[in-house]
Parts: structure tokens; C-alpha cells; sequence
């Protein structure tokens, strides 16, 4: 895999998140690295595919220019429809929407995240806490999760269930998929399993950067790296790299 | 229906009281009323409740100055930049002073507007089950389904004293147009015991009696009005301003220390007198960047009877 | 989206069934898809429920053409004229054959499509306590406070299988922008399992994208979408059609008798193949004074980013 | 009072209407009289009231031309808000409509009304039903009934009670005045008690045609006649008399 000086880590995340979206669903789209994977699905093998925003915004287009926000002006121009937050809300929790994404501080194997207060051991950091978060947790058919991999942030146990992942009682949905800066995980029934280990990135290293035990069937695949046709559409889409620089981006905390 | 036009001073003044609990930023990452926002500050309002779904920086601000002792909202920070510092600090140091956060998600934020815009206690849910945000909350308990289904959880009314909103263009009497992100706007009018509308324009009762449909916000359920140009920046208004995403990421990287933040504070708000001056103080190449000049209009809606 | 346009007649045989349940009315008096009523007799739909708010002489026409044997709704009559003549010889009578009817109020039949519309098994309310209507009701159940406040009642979702709605335009993917009476359009329509729109005209994409906050129904709830001018007749839609009271008046006069409903039924449906032939019929004079000609358009609303 | 041929009792019934609306309130207005009522009071006393009717229309002047039913095109044209029936329905909930009319084929001396089903004692007739009237019943600040004063009409007990009169536990509003073909009467507080005849009405007249006991204290009030003004501007409103003629016009049933 001599690719990897062609892409960042991030833009191939953005791959991994487009992939997750199928023709003629209803996403839900989050901000930074799950729009830019809602734009290529689109853009590639789901020209179907409806995004809506909590904001009220329902979209089958990809905004016209950069956004750094799902609230600013080319995210509405053009748009299908602006209806309130509540009416997005209300056709999550009917079980309309197929697939949401969300991120987080902290996550463990049964896919809790925590926005909410982070540093359990050292002194507690405050997180701006759930957004929407909880909500799509709660009520999506499926979520797909986008963490850094590092240790401190993959817990055996989350400090503080911001967005619900596998618990017994569960009605419906969950977390499916778990892409990271390493690798892509299913989550599916609770049980926390290797699908691919991202180009030159190795078990050992996925191991050491989780805090808790990682399972795996025999050799890991290896995640599937961006097209060209993949990466030209993301470059169109960020081309100063703000979401997809391998250096977090001046949005970045 | 009455005159409601009125200064923003005036309006911040008569109509905002020490403890009250004001709902804003309701439209998400557009529209905040961050004029208002900043004359808050400016008189000094303290012991305040902020209600939102997600504040953007705003709510930063307030809790920076010390107005605020309690947050009722979904998320707190700076959009485009992540954490907001003066939250961290009042929560994590106390600095300020302590505040108390009832923590929310967008959708439950939404529901305790939505019950109290609608008249009734609660509204019924499904989100949030099996998340500590739901678990000893004040306002969120478990409620049998009476049809015989599975268990949910009824999120009570949040009634806010004061709704502050602003849109595009409002008549004297507080019928106020909105387009573009409208969130959670109707739900935190229809609830607020007040509402204060500020807006880009002041038109013509005409303008608005043109398209009802547009009046998002009755003047019945309005106490003033204001016509505040650019009262929302940095965030953005659609067909008017553009977000002024280098305002909000150097809030971000100055609040990050107390120093900064109160110099911020200075610069932008307690040595600002007006809105006037702050779009001075933004310059001019600044306004010229962020104003919008482009027409993209809405296609023709004829209401001729 | 996919395209999803369709003729009249191949919409109603695609997407409604014997014994389902269909919303329609639901703007009350204007944009009644009066087109699709007529569609819906000619293709002998039967054991329908019907459900809205106030139907004017909508499900009359429904009930007396025997496709009918329940109605959920408010109000069913004839609203200039008063009383809907099928409807009481159904109840009264049997004719054509017994019927039953969930009563509501407008109130309860819009609250319980709007918990279908989010997706709960109730919401509550205040209204109808003390009411004939809610003893023993269905659907309509005794609920504590679980904030310790005086009882409420629940109002049980009400999910249509499909909902029929008239709007001004629609793109062809089914995002639809309607104006003037909303009523309880959002709400049935976000509600069913499956929705068909008709319009005045089927527009370019472009059209609708350029005031998304006019599109009240999001094309991703749509299952067909028709363009069938006049297709609300005799209902008014603003900015296309006058009411034609005419129409509502001598349909009143005459289903006052059996005879006299099969007469009409037989001259305005049943022997009219379309709503080409609908038009036709009503003759050129009618339309004339129908049809809207001045413009009185919705004030600019810029869109620009 | 020799000015009973000049004006009509359906003239004299908008002016009784409209004189229950104060200015400035927030009328939940109905079709036919009441809403005559409504345009009148705005043209006199009570500039600054404003109405809501039940489709989601919120004015503050009456429509620019005649109007069968509330969702005419004139009716929306020039409306301040068309919102949905469930928004103004959340303003009735709220507390925040301070009086609304409503009517109905029978009444009772608690003023429950029946729209429903009719005709107790004979074969029964189906009526339409509620439309909104159980919720202007339930949750106004008051009520104004308007009736057609006969003894089938006005019954000691009807029998079935569509908009709730006064009952104990109401927590609030309820029905205020009753104005009817013969006269206004005072139904606060569940008391049922003449405040006026209509001019040339007697007292006996309206015994005769009430089916429970009528209160009055001393010689009865006379209705204040219209006023030219008043008359003038119903006039306008209804040129052909279709609502306020004697004889009921093409709209009765």
C-alpha cells in the first residue's frame, strides 16, 4: 500500500463514512467528516440518499459552498426543504431516518459515548455535551460512530452515557459501525469487532491505543483506500483541508 | 395591534429582569441575537437562566461576564471551534462563579418548549433512554404509555420569561418574517411569558400582510420590536450576512485564558456602545466581506383571493 | 430522488387500498383533493375509514357512494350548506350501508395525527374534559401529570395508511410548496404511511429549491405526485382557484335525497371520466369567474448565501 | 322602540356579539355571526383586538371581501399569519385566547351545547359534530354561545354534550352570555339569567320558548338597539343579508 502518502488518515475517513450510506436512505448528517461522506455518497453510489440536518434542513444536494457550519447560507440555499428542529426530530424518533453519525470524547465496546465530562482520572474536563447526539443515538435505525483512536478516549467503561449505545431493553437501532483514525469497527449486538485496519496501520497498534481488549477473526482486512474518483470529489469539497488535513484544521479544540 | 417598536436599549431594559430565564439562539447557528446578547451584558443583568438547543458562543459570553447561574441546554460552546472556555471555566473553577447545567439534548430541549408552546406539562419521548443525561433529571421522568405500549420518558415544559429572536423583517407591531434555519424559533416564542424581536429591516405592515406564511412570529405574542442591521452577527442571516467565521474563532482563541476573554469583552462588548459601533469597530473591508449583495429570490407566490 | 410523477388514476390504484385509512381535507375548506375524492368513487374503493378534521362535503360524497364505514373526524357536513345528507343517512338510516364514526374534535384529531407525526403513542391534552366526546372514547384516555399537576387526557396516534393533499406546486420528486390554510397538512402528512400530492403544476426542481421554507411537504414522505389543475374544485386554492360555492350549494340542494345524490353523483363522477372532463362540465363561464387572474405576490425573500 | 323594523335580529345579534369583545383581546372567531361580530368591534371599540380562527388564520381586520367559509381566499389574503391549526390551538390550550364564540342545536342552563346528535325524543338526527367548538369550549378564557331561541333547542338536559358548559373541577373559562334570537342572557359561574329582551321581546315569550326556567331579576333590560354606525358597517360587511337577512339566507340549513 505505497498509497498512503496520497491521502490523509482523515480523508480515508471520510471514505469509510460515505461507504456506510446506501442509495435512497435517510441520513442523518453531522458536521466536519460525516458530511463530506454524506457528499460522496452522493456523489458516488447513492445518488439518492437525503440528508437532514437537526437544524430543520433537508437536502439531497451537497451545500454549494464550504460550510463551516450545517446553520450557514449555502447549506440553506438550494435546499429541499428548512422545516423546524422538531420536525427532524419527530421523523428520527418515527424511525425514518436509516443511518445517523455521530462523534464524541469518549466511547467503549458497547458504543456509549460521552460528550458531556471527560478526565474521569485527572481533573474532570467539561465537553460541550449531547447536541443531537443523544437523540440520534437514541432513535436512528443505525448509527455510525467517528472517534480519534487513543487511549484515553476508548474506555472499558465511559465516565458519563451522553448517546446510548447497546443496553438491554433496547428498542431499537444502535451503534453499527465505528470508524477511527486506526481502523473500522461493528458494533452490532454489543460486541465490539476489528472489520479492517486502516492501510499500515497494525493490530499491535490498535491494541496499545484502545483501553480495553480488542477482538479480531484471524488477519484483519485492511480498509479499502479512497479512489481517485473518491479523493478528487473530497478535494473539490475541502480544498484547503480544513475537515481532512492530517493536522486538525483551525476548527480543531 | 399596538406600536412595539422600541431602542434595544429600552427593550433589553423593560422587558429582561435580573432571574429571568431567557431562551435564545433558538434558530441554531443562525440568527442569534448576539446584539441583544451584548446589551445584556452591557446592563449588567445577573442571576439569568439561558435556555437553548445548541448557543454557539453566546451562551459563552453571557457566562463569562457573570450574568448567568443556569444553563437549561443541549450543548455549550463554539460551533465552529469546539469548547467554550468561559463554560469550562464557571463549570470546572467556578470562575466566574458556579453555575448549574440542566443538561439536555436538542430533541428533549425542544420537547420542554414544545409543551410549554402547546399549553400542556409534558410531552412524551422516546430519546434518551438508557443515557445518564435522562437518569435524577429534574424535568425528565418516566411515564407509562396508557394505550398499554412500552414505557417512555416526559420531558416537562420549560417556560422561558423571555424569548429573544432575531429574523429578517418584522412590522411595528412584532409580525416578524423568518426564513432560512428556523430550529427551534416557534416553539420558544409560543412558550416565553415575552417575547423581544430584533431584525434586519422594519417594513411596511403591507410587506408582511404580502405573505403570511412567512410570519413565523405573531406580533400578538410580541412586546417589542427592534430593527437592529447585522444584530446577529458573526452568525449569519440568510440573504443579509454571511457567518463571520473569523469573529467566532478569534472569540475562541482569546477566551481561552480569563485575560483574553475579558479583553475580548472589552474590546467587542463593554467598550461598544451600540451595534452601530460594533459594525464600525468590524470595519469596513469586514462588513464589505460578510454582507450579502447577491439576489437569489424566492420563486413568485401569488396570494391574490 | 426518484421521479415519482403519475396519472391520477394509476396513483390511487398504486398507493390506495380497500379498507385502508386516508387523511384528506386536512387544510379544512380550501385545497380539498376533491380530483382524487372523485378518482377514488370511480375506482369503487371500499370499507375506507376517513379521517380529518372538518371534511366539508368531501367524505359525504365518500360515505354516500358506499366506500365508507368509518370516519374519524370533527365535523362532517357541508360547511356553507350545514348538514351532510349521506353522512345522516348513513347514520340515521343505514344507507347505503351502517357506518361508525370516532368522534373528535379538531383539537384531538389533529393532536392525534401529530403523535403519529412524532413518532409516540399519545400526547396529551387538556381539552375535552367535561365532553360527551371523550367518555368511553377509543382513543381518548384519562393520563396523570407525572409533574403531580390536575389529569390530563391522552390523545392516541392516529396513522393514516395515506394521506392526499392539494398543493399549489410540487417538484417532481414530490417536494411540495403550498401556501394559505396550512391546518393540519404537516401533520397528516409527516404522519402517514404513505402520501399522495396533487398540484396545481408539477415545476422544475429549481422552482422548489428556491424557498425551501415554503415546501411544507419534503419529498422524501411522498409517494406519487400529480399535477392536476383545478383538481381541488369546488375547494379554493389561493392564488389558482376561487371558492365555488355554486358547486358546494347545488351538491347540498340535491343529495338532500337518494335519488337526488345518485343523480348527481352519476352527472359530476361517475359519468365524468377525469378532471379534464370535471372542468369541461363545470363550462367555460365557471371557470372564468373561478379562476384566479390578478397577482398579489409574497414579498421578496432572498435566499443568497 | 320603533327601530325594530329598521334593522334585522340577526343584525341586532352581530351587535350584541360584538359588543362581548373587549379591545385589545384575542378572539378565537367563528363563521357567520360571530365573525361579523368580530369585524364590527374592530371597526368601533375595540380596534386593537385580534382574531384567530381555527385553520391557522390569525387577523386583525376582517377580510377584504365576503367570505363563505374561513378558508376563502379573501380571508387569507392581507392575514397577519397562517400558521397550523394546532398553533392556534396551543394559544386556546395556553390560556391565551380571551373569548371565543361558538354555537350549536341545543343548549342547557349550565350552557353545554350539542352539535352532535339532536332530537332526543323523536327519530335522531346526526349533526356534523364538534368541529372546534369542545376546544373554544374547553379552554378559552370564556365563551359567547349564539342560539336560536326555541324550546327544542333549549333544553333542561341536552342530550349529549359536544363543548362542555360549566361542570365542577372546570379549571377554567367556560360559558359567559348566551345571545340568542330573543335576548342575552348571563351564564357565568353555571347561573342561567336574562341581562336583556330584545326590543318587542317579552319576557313571556321567552319562557315560552326556553325548556327550563328562566331567571330575571325585576323588569328585564332591553337590548341596546345597533347604532347607525353599527348598521352601516354590518351592511357593508353582509350587503346581501346572507347571514344577518330575517330569513335565513342560502347558507342556513
Amino acid at each position: 500500500m505505497s498509497a498512503i502518502a496520497t491521502y490523509t488518515r482523515r480523508e480515508l475517513m471520510v471514505v469509510a463514512a460515505g461507504r456506510e450510506i446506501h442509495d435512497r436512505e435517510v441520513v442523518f448528517v453531522g458536521m466536519r467528516l460525516p458530511l463530506l461522506g454524506f457528499g460522496l455518497a452522493k456523489a458516488t453510489h447513492a445518488p439518492e440518499a437525503v440528508g437532514l440536518f437537526e437544524n430543520g434542513i433537508i437536502r439531497d444536494r451537497p451545500a454549494e459552498a464550504f460550510i463551516y457550519t450545517m446553520g450557514d447560507p449555502p447549506n440553506i440555499a438550494g435546499a429541499l426543504a428548512c422545516v423546524g428542529l422538531l420536525d427532524v426530530m419527530s421523523l428520527l424518533q418515527q424511525g425514518r431516518v436509516d443511518v445517523g453519525f455521530i462523534g464524541g470524547a469518549e466511547v467503549d465496546p458497547l458504543g456509549n459515548l460521552n460528550t458531556t465530562w471527560a478526565g474521569g482520572e485527572g481533573r474532570p474536563v467539561r465537553l460541550p455535551g449531547s447536541g443531537g447526539g443523544q437523540d440520534i443515538a437514541s432513535l436512528a435505525q443505525r448509527t455510525v460512530l467517528i472517534m480519534e483512536h487513543e487511549p484515553r478516549r476508548f474506555r472499558e467503561r465511559v465516565s458519563y452515557v451522553t448517546s446510548p449505545g447497546h443496553f438491554p431493553g433496547r428498542r431499537r437501532g444502535g451503534p453499527a459501525t465505528l470508524i477511527t483514525t486506526l481502523g473500522v469497527f461493528d458494533l452490532r449486538q454489543g460486541r465490539f469487532r476489528l472489520r479492517s485496519l486502516h492501510p499500515e496501520v497494525s493490530l499491535a497498534h490498535v491494541r496499545a491505543a484502545t483501553g480495553f481488549a480488542v477482538e479480531s477473526d484471524g488477519t484483519p482486512a485492511v480498509t479499502e483506500p479512497p479512489t481517485q474518483e473518491e479523493l478528487a470529489y473530497i478535494r473539490h469539497a475541502d480544498p484547503q483541508g480544513f475537515w481532512t488535513g492530517d493536522h486538525r484544521g483551525k476548527g480543531g479544540d | 395591534m399596538s406600536d412595539k417598536r422600541q431602542s434595544l436599549g429600552d427593550a433589553i431594559a423593560a422587558h429582561v429582569h435580573d432571574a429571568d430565564a431567557i431562551a435564545l439562539g433558538l434558530a441554531l447557528e443562525s440568527g442569534i441575537p448576539f446584539a441583544a446578547v451584548h446589551e445584556l451584558i452591557r446592563q449588567r443583568r445577573r442571576d439569568l437562566t439561558l435556555i437553548g438547543p445548541i448557543s454557539d458562543m453566546a451562551f459563552d459570553q453571557l457566562i463569562g461576564a457573570g450574568c448567568v447561574t443556569r444553563v437549561i441546554a443541549a450543548w455549550v460552546g463554539n460551533v465552529a471551534g469546539g469548547s467554550g472556555y468561559c463554560f469550562r471555566r464557571a463549570l470546572e473553577q467556578g470562575i466566574p462563579h458556579p453555575i448549574t447545567v440542566e443538561e439536555h439534548s436538542n430533541f428533549t430541549v425542544g420537547l420542554g418548549l414544545k409543551a410549554a408552546a402547546m399549553g400542556v406539562p409534558y410531552l412524551p419521548t422516546l430519546t434518551g433512554i438508557g443515557s445518564d443525561i435522562v437518569r435524577d433529571h429534574p424535568r425528565i421522568r418516566p411515564q407509562d404509555d396508557p394505550f398499554g405500549g412500552p414505557p417512555l420518558l416526559a420531558v416537562g415544559a420549560i417556560r422561558p420569561d423571555v424569548t429573544i429572536v432575531h429574523t429578517q423583517r418584522a412590522d411595528r407591531h412584532g409580525n416578524a418574517h423568518l426564513w432560512g434555519n428556523l430550529g427551534l424559533t416557534l416553539e420558544g416564542v409560543y412558550a416565553a411569558r415575552r417575547t423581544i424581536v430584533t431584525c434586519e429591516e422594519i417594513v411596511a405592515d403591507e410587506v408582511i400582510r404580502s405573505d403570511p406564511n412567512r410570519t413565523v412570529i405573531p406580533g400578538l405574542l410580541v412586546d417589542a420590536v427592534v430593527e437592529v442591521p447585522g444584530g446577529a452577527l458573526p452568525a449569519s442571516v440568510q440573504g443579509y450576512w454571511r457567518r463571520d467565521f473569523e469573529t467566532f474563532l478569534g472569540y475562541h482563541g482569546r477566551s481561552r485564558t480569563l485575560e483574553g476573554y475579558r479583553a475580548w469583552l472589552d474590546e467587542w462588548v463593554l467598550g461598544i456602545a451600540s451595534r452601530d459601533a460594533y459594525l464600525a469597530h468590524l470595519g469596513q473591508p469586514a462588513l464589505d466581506r460578510l454582507r450579502v449583495r447577491d439576489q437569489r429570490l424566492a420563486a413568485a407566490a401569488n396570494f391574490a383571493p
